[in-house]
């Protein structure tokens, strides 16, 4: 009821709630979770990016009346550590990492705080596979900042173009990858000029990773003829007629399980879920695809493969590309 | 014509000289009427709520107040910076990039010289300073020597410097899980000074206390020193000032420097805090640096006035983020915020009218 | 008699001060009406009433016998009323034409038609005998000939009232001749003008009738011819002034001030000429040597090498019987030299300090107005004081008035309050009493000869040939950046000096 | 050859914007009138127009919609500005103040707008692009010019060139630019000539508003697809852009061209194989625009041009 505070919480990141990214997924996840039954919710902006204004934030949604509080995004690590002491009554759902001291020195999860993960190396590889097996050659990665989450989709995008071209027989060196972070989150004419000037020297597909530099990607996409996009997180395919796809994370569909979980009084806390395809929790976008030949079955053997194990995907984030020891993809790292 | 003093024996008190604070003051308060009426359009059941927690989130419990004072701390900073080369009529747009530098200096040493032990910090601020002050002194040389218009320098220098800093944070200090700087050592963190215990659970540290210093530092530098007067002659008159044999090139650069320092300092100040700052590896300007126009603009160009100006954003920033619990978006904040700075302008107004009817009482002649 | 202009009982308050009070100013058709008074005795503002600038708070303006409310300049120019401003009225980065033209501009769909004006202003000027170059930049031109562009405004838009602020503070002597004779010729076209001057002769040589102000208010209006110039400046300050400057002869001392075959080169324009040339000079203990000259002449750059504001590119610079070439301003000025500058705005005063601060601007760093680098502000106020008091310098707050907000004369006084009781060896001083009324004048020539008695040696540049003749012992003239003539003003007539300005003569003993 | 016209027409991106906005900002500065303010101005101009896109966009598109959406941006930059012209005119503030608040203000009012008016909620505003121009026709079939200037181009582009005509036309040989010049260099002449110097302030600001908020509906149109109330700071690029370009409308033509020509090779230099091949670290890349700014401008900054009268507000009573 109104007045009475916000039962269901969600504090955001340096990122604004409808940012396309960890913020926005989650946020209608708990949003549909909240209004199907008829909980009350909100979500509180930090007032600046440090440990200390997360953790405020927190308490101000613990003020509001919050019983559960998600926290999207790797930054919270350590917010959290803190927060899930100081309010064992509270439940906390974060997204991406898990709680730990500010030196990582230790890391604990107590019984109040459910970590998710995502296996979003595996939602890269659909994505670089599937544009390969689509008779792609040419294709790029730009991705935003060089955060984990986003380094994992582009190694996997990478090992996914590897797969599909040693499966099609394609000489060593066959396929080509313009490879790069922006450094930013934002749609800029620097980011559209660097997807243009790809597109224009022979790129053919991009998967655009890095919140709205998507859009400006899918600017440069547009202004070329014949030229895609890749979106990732959610289905993106409603932004440009580019979208031939999106590597998606079920950021939202975690979300609602996990509250679903805490009121059906099966919370699953001190536990870290990892939501990948053994679960649903990610995917490629196949019901609006514009793929010219890539199939739905192509896209179900595809996921079988991985969830059976045929595809061994490298998930480490920490490690250069040389250490992913490609042969049939050649990689222009574009260093920044 | 007599002078007034003589003729009419005493003096009206001069009303002018509190203009300042004054129209700032009215300025506040016509900015929060704006919030409330912004607040009642978007939801009439709750406006009077969400302004009493604006009005009264920033001294809601200690915690809250020394949240204000530390958030203040490097706004003053970055508004005194602006403050003092607005007092030598050069216009430092480039705080931005002498904040993120100082940062860089202050992280650098925060992270790697820990065989410095206790005076950790002390060096951490040092390099703060120096790294600030030297960001600066490109466009001062360039203003002194090349009449190179310092905004557009100074815009430039934020550009380059965050390029740049990013870059030396990605080969030196880079903790790549993260994409930011690696945490600064324990030592490396400004100390309490007993302000946890005077407002526990907030994030303040003797940083405040040290801004505070600078301010008044400034204060005295700026109008009780020869070397201030030096400083404001050659920003109201080059020409006269050389002609005074006020080297003018100095003053530029030094004006400058100092500038830029204040700058660095506020970046010290904030990323060893010890509230877990880290310098992102992301291509976005550093916010505090135009902050810092609208704390300086707020407080007249003075820095006591930009310390209160300073104390005066942090603390409706911390009443905004308690205002969410009203269900309003904090960006209404920024409303108000820019519709004080909007009416400050208005100060010449206000100052004029104050001046008149000092004078209209003033009397006749003889 | 019809008047064309009546201005009645004109009433101005600006805050604290009424700089109008009952004045009433009547303007015959045809004639030359000076308007007298002290500085800040209120002629600009009751001008800028009739120009429309200021709206008086009582009192009536008839035009033609008619009664009018003046708007604004616009009006007045729709009134035929036209003024030539104190400070000039004119943007520096435009050219002649292009300010003549504005506001009254004439345009084809839309855009200028510059040909038709042109044609227009060469034929005013040819008529007029008003020398100009249409498509100069003002920035360029001499200010003689951007008063010559100021005059043909008015003309241009034909108007037949014509104000003159204060025109002849900046010409030279040639030029205010010109002016003389164009002003008669105006008036004998039927133009009425009204002519503001601080200078007693020129009402004297043009004028009909002159009014006099004092502190806002109207004293009377006099037939020129019947008054003579003594009468005058006592109606207009109130008491006798001496207009002759009184010393004693005076045997010169050491040498103070000794300039070496000085070169300056024109570092701007291309011409091979030097700005100054290979000039040599003298100044004694207890002399005024005072150099005469057409301005541009190289007098601005030989003050400003002597005092370090540009550097000598040949010859010394000998203070005291040092060297000081290479030596910073800094130095100069602690080291015995004092300076006067030419533009009091520009290099003499910083108008946002206040008037205290002005007054120790040479000295704030010295012991007595500061201790380890903090300033002793009550050392200082009371400083300014003295100085305020001793001075005479009027202001409407005292030592803590923004000097931007004092009248130029009263700038002009505080600037030679400050050099001459730094008490110099050398007292540099540029055209010390321009746009100073009499008794300030009186007052500032007073002030030399003091500094010269006391055995100071001082160097006056200045244009007026009147003031060189009344206050040298000896004169040089500057001509092309050299010295063309070294004479004592006994030994020379006006008429000479003003041949040897003109450059077509040339005395031995150089 | 390909790579060339590549390189000009990216360049013509980040040129267009600058230049439009910064040829706003010398109409604002030659009256008179400082106008830090561009970059709040492109916001305001962006987010009016962009909203306006994304509820027509269902009923039309192309060029009409662009041509109706270029009068939307035009007018809120203009109306914005509005609150620039009253308080450095009329109430005679600082412009720096109130162009710094006009700055602070106009995120926040098109984030909290766009939550408020838009159904969804949300504060981005997604449009669908449907005004590039493949290729001009008649014009875009000729050899060479036609593949640098007349394919895959926008109306903004050629809209842009025409401003700088206009501008430089409009400011030169006109009774408004003669009078508008004398009131950013000598208000007190003007006024004492009968110009009304408040009107021309007016127009000035007025002026700006219209070219900064055409600016950033160019910016947000030929670089994303949609609009989050940012401009990533080219506002305060073309303010550097004004001065680099002296407040003349040619050489602010030519700075901008030079920056942006310098931004282009930054940006995609990692298409320019030989350049990738220097193995020179990106960072390298995005500081080259900024440090060859001001490189130039050490060469090129002796003396000022800047209006002289710019920034001090006009008040008939002083001198
Ligand atoms: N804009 C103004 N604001 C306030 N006071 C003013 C203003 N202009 C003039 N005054 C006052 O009016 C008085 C008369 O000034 P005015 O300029 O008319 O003098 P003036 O006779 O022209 O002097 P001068 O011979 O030096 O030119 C001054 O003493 C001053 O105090
Ligand atoms: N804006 C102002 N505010 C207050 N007083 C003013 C202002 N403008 C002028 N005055 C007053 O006007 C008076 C006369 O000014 P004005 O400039 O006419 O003097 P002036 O001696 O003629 O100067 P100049 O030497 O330039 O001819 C001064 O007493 C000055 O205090
Ligand atoms: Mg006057
Ligand atoms: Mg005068």
């Amino acid at each position: 009821g109104k007045g009475s505070g916000f039962e269901l919480a969600l504090v955001t990141d340096l990122g604004t709630i409808d940012d396309k990214s960890f913020n926005q997924g989650s946020w209608e996840g708990l949003k549909k979770y909240a209004t199907e039954h008829n909980k009350t919710y909100q979500y509180y902006q930090p007032s600046e990016a440090t440990n200390a204004a997360y953790l405020e934030a927190i308490d101000l949604a613990v003020k509001g009346g919050a019983k559960v509080i998600v926290t999207p995004g790797f930054l919270f690590e350590v917010p959290v550590y803190m927060a899930q002491t100081r309010y064992p009554d509270v439940k906390f759902v974060l997204l991406d990492g898990e709680p730990h001291t500010e030196d990582y020195a230790t890391y604990k999860t107590e019984a109040n705080t459910l970590c998710i993960l995502y296996a979003e190396e595996q939602a890269g590889f659909m994505a670089g596979y599937a544009a390969v097996k689509d008779g792609f050659t040419k294709l790029g990665f730009q991705g935003g900042m060089a955060v984990p989450a986003v380094i994992r989709y582009g190694y996997g995008f990478l090992q996914g173009a590897e797969a599909a071209a040693r499966e099609m027989g394609l000489p060593e060196g066959s396929i080509s990858v313009m490879y790069n972070y922006s450094g930013d989150f934002a749609a800029t004419p620097e980011n559209q000029a660097r997807a243009a000037g790809w597109y224009q020297s022979g790129t053919e597909v991009i998967f655009a990773c890095g919140g709205a530099v998507g859009n400006s990607v899918m600017a440069a996409a547009e202004a070329s003829t014949g030229k895609y996009v890749i979106g990732v997180d959610v289905d993106q395919y409603a932004e440009s007629n580019t979208v031939i796809s999106s590597a998606m994370k079920m950021l939202g569909n975690s979300v609602y399980q996990a509250l679903e979980a805490y009121y059906g009084n099966k919370w699953d806390g001190g536990k870290t879920w990892v939501l990948d395809v053994n679960n649903d929790g990610v995917g490629l976008a196949m019901d609006n695809a514009r793929w010219r030949s890539f199939s739905k079955a192509d896209y179900d053997a595809l996921y079988k493969g991985i969830k059976d194990g045929t595809y061994k995907i490298n998930n480490a984030s920490d490690i250069s590309i040389a250490d992913l020891g490609l042969k049939y993809v050649t990689v222009t790292e574009v260093a920044d | 014509m007599k002078t007034r003093k003589e003729k009419t024996g005493f003096r009206i008190p001069d009303l002018s000289r509190a203009a300042g604070p004054i129209s700032s003051i009215v300025a506040i308060a016509v900015g929060l009427m704006i919030g409330f009426i912004i607040l009642l359009i978007s939801n009439p059941a709750r406006a009077l709520e969400g302004f009493a927690w604006i009005i009264g989130g920033g001294i809601n419990s200690a915690k809250d107040l020394g949240n204000v004072l530390y958030y203040a701390t490097p706004i003053i900073m970055t508004g005194l910076s602006v403050a003092f080369a607005f007092r030598t009529s050069l216009f430092n747009i480039g705080a931005s990039g002498q904040f993120i530098v100082g940062a860089l200096g202050a992280v650098l040493v925060g992270v790697k010289c820990t065989f410095l032990g206790s005076f950790q910090w002390v060096v951490g601020l040092l390099a703060a300073m120096v790294f600030g002050a030297v960001w600066a002194l490109i466009p001062g040389l360039l203003k002194a020597y090349n009449n190179v218009n310092e905004v557009i320098s100074c815009i430039m220098t934020n550009y380059i410097g965050m390029y740049l800093v990013n870059w030396i944070v990605k080969s030196t200090v880079y903790h790549q899980l993260t994409n930011r700087s690696l945490p600064v050592a324990n030592e490396a963190n400004i100390p309490k000074l007993g302000l946890d215990k005077l407002f526990p659970g907030s994030s303040i540290n003797g940083g405040f206390i040290i801004a505070v210093l600078i301010c008044i530092f400034a204060y005295i530098l700026l109008n009780k020193t020869t070397f201030g007067f030096e400083l404001k002659a050659c920003g109201y008159n080059r020409f006269a000032s050389r002609y005074a044999g006020i080297s003018e090139k100095r003053s530029i650069i030094m004006a400058m420097v100092i500038s830029g320092a204040m700058a660095g300092i506020g970046g010290g100040l904030l990323y060893l805090a010890g509230s877990g700052k880290y310098i992102n590896v992301e291509d976005v300007l550093a916010p505090e640096g135009f902050t810092g126009i609208s704390v300086a603009l707020l407080g007249m160009s003075h820095p006591i006035g930009t310390l209160f100006a300073g104390l005066f954003i942090a603390y409706i920033t911390v009443g905004g983020s308690y205002m969410q619990l009203a269900g309003f978006v904090p960006e209404i904040i920024d409303i108000i915020t820019a519709t004080v700075i909007y009416f400050a302008a208005f100060a010449l107004i206000m100052r004029n009218l104050l001046q008149r009817f000092r004078l209209r009482k003033g009397g006749e002649r003889t | 008699m019809e008047y064309i202009i009546e201005m009645r009982d004109i009433v101005k308050d600006f805050p604290g001060i009424r700089a109008n009070d009952h004045v009433t100013l009547q303007v015959r058709k045809g004639e030359i009406h000076a308007l007298l008074g002290e500085n800040g005795a209120g002629k600009s503002t009751l001008m800028s009433i009739l120009f429309g600038m200021y709206k008086p708070d009582s009192g009536s303006i008839l035009l033609r016998g008619k009664e009018v409310h003046i708007s604004g300049p616009r009006m007045a120019n729709e009134l035929g009323i036209g003024m030539v401003h104190q400070h000039f009225m004119l943007v520096h980065n435009f050219t002649v034409l292009q300010n003549i033209i504005l506001g009254v501009e004439t345009t084809q769909n839309g855009f200028l038609k510059m040909d038709e004006a042109r044609k227009k202003v060469v034929a005013l000027s040819e008529k007029y005998g008003l020398k100009v170059d249409p498509d100069a930049l003002i920035s360029e031109i001499t200010v003689g000939m951007q008063q010559r562009v100021e005059i043909l405004k008015m003309l241009y838009r034909e108007n037949d009232i014509l104000i003159f602020d204060e025109p002849t503070a900046v010409l030279t002597p040639q030029e205010i001749d010109e002016l003389m004779d164009i002003m008669k010729g105006l008036a004998a076209e039927g133009k009425s003008i009204i002519f503001i001057t601080h200078k007693l002769e020129e009402i004297k040589r043009v004028a009909d009738r002159c009014t006099v102000l004092r502190m806002g208010k109207c004293i009377g209006t006099v037939n020129v011819a019947d008054v003579t110039v003594e009468e005058l400046s006592e109606m207009m300050v109130g008491r006798k002034v001496i207009l002759k400057v009184e010393k004693q002869e005076k045997e010169p001392g050491r040498p103070v001030l000794e300039v070496r075959n000085l070169t300056i080169r024109d570092h701007k324009s291309k011409s091979r000429k030097n700005k100054v040339h290979n000039l040599s000079l003298t100044v004694r203990e207890g002399e005024i040597v005072c150099i005469a000259g057409v301005d541009g002449n190289g007098q601005s750059e030989l003050v400003q090498a002597i005092t370090g504001l540009i550097p000598a590119d040949e010859g010394q610079i000998i203070l005291k019987g040092e060297d000081v070439t290479k030596k910073s301003i800094r130095y100069r000025n602690t080291h015995g030299l004092s300076h006067i500058p030419e533009d009091r705005h520009k290099y003499g005063l910083v108008l946002d300090y206040n008037l205290a601060e002005n007054l120790v601007l040479m000295e704030y760093f010295e012991p007595r107005f500061q201790s380890r680098g903090f300033l002793k502000q009550k050392e200082i106020t009371a400083y300014a004081e003295k100085l305020i008091s001793q001075f005479d310098i009027r202001s409407s707050e005292g030592a803590r008035t923004r000097v931007r907000s004092m009248s130029g004369g009263n700038q002009q006084k505080a600037i030679a309050a400050r050099e001459i009781s730094r008490n110099p060896d050398l007292l540099l001083a540029v055209q010390p009493t321009r746009g100073l009324d009499v008794g300030a004048i009186e007052y500032m020539h007073g002030q030399i000869v003091k500094a010269r008695d006391s055995g100071k040696a001082v160097l006056v540049v200045s244009f007026e040939l009147s003031e060189v003749m009344n206050l040298a012992d000896r004169i040089l003239v500057m001509y092309e950046g050299e010295i063309v003539a070294n004479v004592k003003p006994s030994e020379v007539t006006e008429k000479e000096l003003g041949l040897y300005m003109a450059g077509s003569k040339r005395s031995e003993a150089v | 050859m390909n790579t060339l016209f590549f390189l000009i027409q990216q360049t013509m991106f980040f040129t267009i914007p600058l230049l439009v906005v910064a040829l706003g900002g010398m109409f604002s500065e030659r009256s008179g009138v400082i106008n830090i303010a561009l970059e709040g101005i492109m916001i305001m101009g962006g987010f009016c127009s962009i909203l306006f896109i994304s509820f027509m966009q269902d009923t039309m598109a192309g060029q009409p919609l662009l041509l109706l959406a270029i009068l939307i941006a035009m007018i809120s930059g203009a109306v914005f500005s509005l609150l620039h012209a009253y308080a450095s005119i009329n109430m005679k503030a600082d412009q720096t103040i109130s162009g710094t608040a006009l700055n602070l203000m106009a995120p926040a009012v098109s984030i909290f707008a766009a939550r408020m008016i838009q159904p969804s909620g949300v504060q981005q505003i997604q449009f669908t692009n449907t005004f590039r121009i493949a290729k001009v026709p008649v014009l875009g079939d000729i050899p060479i010019l036609g593949d640098m200037f007349f394919q895959n181009v926008y109306l903004t582009t050629y809209i842009g060139v025409a401003i700088l005509i206009i501008a430089a036309i409009l400011l030169y040989k006109t009774k408004f630019g003669l009078r508008l010049r004398a009131c950013g260099e000598h208000p007190q002449a003007a006024d004492s000539v009968g110009v009304n110097v408040y009107r021309m302030r007016y127009a000035g600001v007025m002026i700006s508003g219209a070219l900064g908020g055409l600016g950033g509906l160019i910016f947000v149109v030929t670089t994303s697809t949609n609009f989050n109330a940012t401009v990533a700071g080219y506002g305060f690029l073309a303010l550097a852009v004004l001065i680099f370009g002296q407040w003349n409308p040619w050489r602010i033509a030519l700075a901008a061209l030079f920056f942006g020509f310098m931004k282009t090779i930054s940006a995609t230099y990692s298409s320019i194989p030989w350049l990738v091949q220097l193995q020179v670290s990106g960072y390298v890349y995005k500081m080259i625009p900024y440090i060859a700014t001001l490189v130039v401008l050490v060469f090129s900054s002796r003396n000022s041009q800047a209006p002289k009268a710019a920034g001090v507000p006009y008040d008939q009573g002083a001198r």
